[in-house]
């Protein structure tokens, strides 16, 4: 049963994966490398519910792993945001950070 | 018995008022006739799925807590449809 | 093959659609949208998974915090000269979807060749859980087991904050995050929504870090609740941003690492190790280090969504 | 806190669950074509009700007493997203943004 979000989480990495690499926006990679964290997430999850013991739903380990990372996915992608928009301050409307490549 | 047959009954009711506001934001013509749809779903949809489930709840906290849930849906429900009235009136892109 | 599959499907199906508009609208607006509404799904699929925990997490940072952080973003980017679309040429684009597919198929090969039996540290935590005093053997693990990351982690928010600060302008550092005058035109319906809403958010969230020492609950995810009523504050001019430069926020972005290092220094004295409770006293001292940490958890999560001071100091 | 149901009703409360998520996905179209930010605005109001209906009756067929305070974590977050969606998408120096992207 967890097998099937498992299929799931691989799809979002490839998705994630694609969007970061293609997509020309920088804050639509940032979109794109959350997706891409997602999918490692619910593996995780996938794993944490399939290492149950009797008496818990889930492997508490990969759990607590989890919500540490998807703070510090959060705190990260704050960064990113920081850094996006000052770079566009500072380069001004007329020069919009992106070109063929990532800023 | 008697209790789970009244569970599904008020269950399904939600069901046909979630199918209701689904198909109302599908297939209305403006977005003030959408709004309309949306919060049978929100107010009555909710409403009835919890009224479904307290028979099979312990109480008082898990009763209370399904009650709390449904107050604060609505409450929300109806305050964010006053915000969606006011961005619905704003210049845009109109269907 | 049951009912409860045929859910799972379900919803796996539509995870992976919403994900995949997410990578292909052409509005940037709509994708954040989408992405919003992601955050809710996953909560449902860690539901599913029985880690509640970490769908109050997820729903709280993926679906709340994250969305108005990116909502922001893609409002102060738009005001700008649009971004030329250049979307890398077609073979390319072509190559990197055949790359992805082949580590997409590489994971999805891993999952269906998992172990037998699964390998898990399910028994060594539940084991060390009566220690504590704890019932959930989640925060047992974040605040035992595995506290040096929780604590690690406290540090990144702060170390994060300080880089985001750090981006300001020489003029306005030490000022106040967001623009000028915004709050002054919210909406009334906005203004009584922010009335409405952080009594009940501060209830629920002290609520969940109480339950979080035997059930799915904690700092984070309160921590996560509360900064949110506090930027739709914020949003509709009920609360003043604060100055960066404000000694009691920085108090309480400090306060929950402070105390966790205090409490893990004095562990070497009381139970002869780094981050060691002592027996008796265990569950109280985990309890009292969640308090703190819920209020720098809460400050950190919602002046990262605030951004840089962008106005001088008074 | 739900009690795990008996197996017939478990599986009939799933299904419950498993239609309401169904409708909660079709409403989801309005969230990704827009048009207006009104209409994802509303869709996000659907999706937070649906999912909150849903997780309810899961955890009543499951007997996952969690899943209510996950359900009232996501009655206060659905409507911060919709009030973030409606306002979020002003500009500090575009009074009257519309649904440009």
């Amino acid at each position: 049963m967890s097998q099937l979000f498992g299929l799931a989480a691989a799809a979002l990495v490839g998705l994630g994966l694609y969007g970061l690499i293609v997509h020309p926006e920088p804050l639509r990679k940032i979109l794109a490398f959350n997706l891409l964290g997602s999918g490692v997430f619910v593996l995780f999850g996938v794993i944490a519910r399939r290492g149950a013991v009797v008496g818990t739903g889930a492997d508490p380990v990969p759990q607590a792993i989890v919500i540490t990372a998807i703070i510090v996915a959060f705190a990260a992608s704050a960064l990113a945001i920081g850094l996006l928009l000052r770079l566009r301050q500072t380069t001004g409307d007329a020069a919009p950070p992106t070109g063929d490549g990532p800023p | 018995m008697i209790l789970d047959l009244f569970s599904l009954l008020a269950i399904a009711a939600g069901g046909f008022f979630f199918l209701a506001g689904t198909v109302g934001l599908l297939r209305f013509p403006d977005p003030l006739t959408r709004l309309h749809a949306l919060t049978k779903a929100d107010n009555l949809g909710l409403g009835l799925v919890v009224l479904g489930l307290l028979p099979r709840v312990d109480w008082p906290q898990g009763g209370l807590k399904l009650i709390v849930v449904w107050l604060l849906v609505l409450l929300t429900g109806a305050t964010v449809g006053q915000l969606v009235a006011r961005v619905a009136q704003r210049p845009g892109p109109r269907p | 093959m049951s009912v409860a599959w045929a859910f799972d499907a379900i919803l796996a199906g539509t995870v992976l659609g919403v994900a995949a508009w997410i990578v292909v609208a052409r509005e940037t607006f709509a994708a954040v949208a989408g992405f919003i509404a992601y955050g809710l799904l996953l909560a449902l699929v860690w539901v599913r998974l029985a880690a509640p925990d970490v769908a109050l997490t997820e729903a709280a940072i993926g679906g709340g915090v994250t969305g108005v952080l990116l909502l922001g973003a893609a409002a102060r980017l738009r005001g700008g000269a649009t971004v030329p679309d250049v979307w890398p040429a077609a073979p390319l684009r072509l190559v990197a979807g055949a790359l992805c597919t082949v580590i997409a198929a590489a994971l999805a090969a891993v999952v269906l060749l998992l172990p037998e039996p699964a390998p898990t540290l399910a028994p060594q935590a539940a084991a060390a859980l009566p220690a504590t005093g704890l019932g959930n053997p989640v925060t047992g693990v974040l605040m035992a087991y595995r506290a040096l990351d929780t604590l690690l982690e406290k540090v990144v928010l702060v170390l994060a904050l300080i880089g985001v600060w750090s981006l300001a302008q020489d003029a306005s550092w030490g000022g106040v995050p967001g623009p000028q005058g915004r709050a002054a035109r919210a909406p009334d319906a906005l203004v009584f929504l922010a009335r409405l809403l952080p009594p009940v958010g501060i209830v629920v969230a002290v609520y969940l870090l109480w339950l979080g020492a035997d059930e799915p609950g904690g700092a984070f995810q309160g921590g996560a609740l509360l900064a949110a009523m506090w930027i739709l504050m914020m949003m509709a001019g009920l609360a003043a941003s604060p100055a960066v430069s404000d000694r009691r926020l920085r108090l309480a972005l400090v306060v929950g690492p402070a105390v966790f290092l205090a409490i893990g220094l004095a562990g070497f004295f009381s139970a002869g190790a780094f981050l060691a409770y002592p027996e008796p006293w265990a569950k109280p001292l985990i309890v009292l280090v969640e308090a703190a940490k819920i209020v720098s958890v809460a400050a950190a999560l919602a002046l990262l969504v605030a951004g840089p001071p962008q106005r001088s100091p008074r | 806190m739900p009690r795990r149901a008996a197996p017939a009703m478990a599986d009939l409360l799933l299904a419950a669950a498993c239609f309401v998520l169904v409708m909660v996905a079709l409403g989801l179209v309005r969230i990704l074509r827009g048009p207006t930010v009104a209409d994802r605005i509303m869709a996000a109001q659907l999706l937070g009700t649906g999912g909150i209906a849903t997780l309810l009756l899961i955890g009543a067929a499951t007997g996952m007493p969690a899943a209510v305070d996950v359900a009232l974590a996501l009655a206060l977050l659905a409507a911060f997203a919709s009030a973030a969606l409606a306002y979020g998408t002003e500009g500090p120096d575009d009074p009257g943004a519309t649904d440009r992207g």
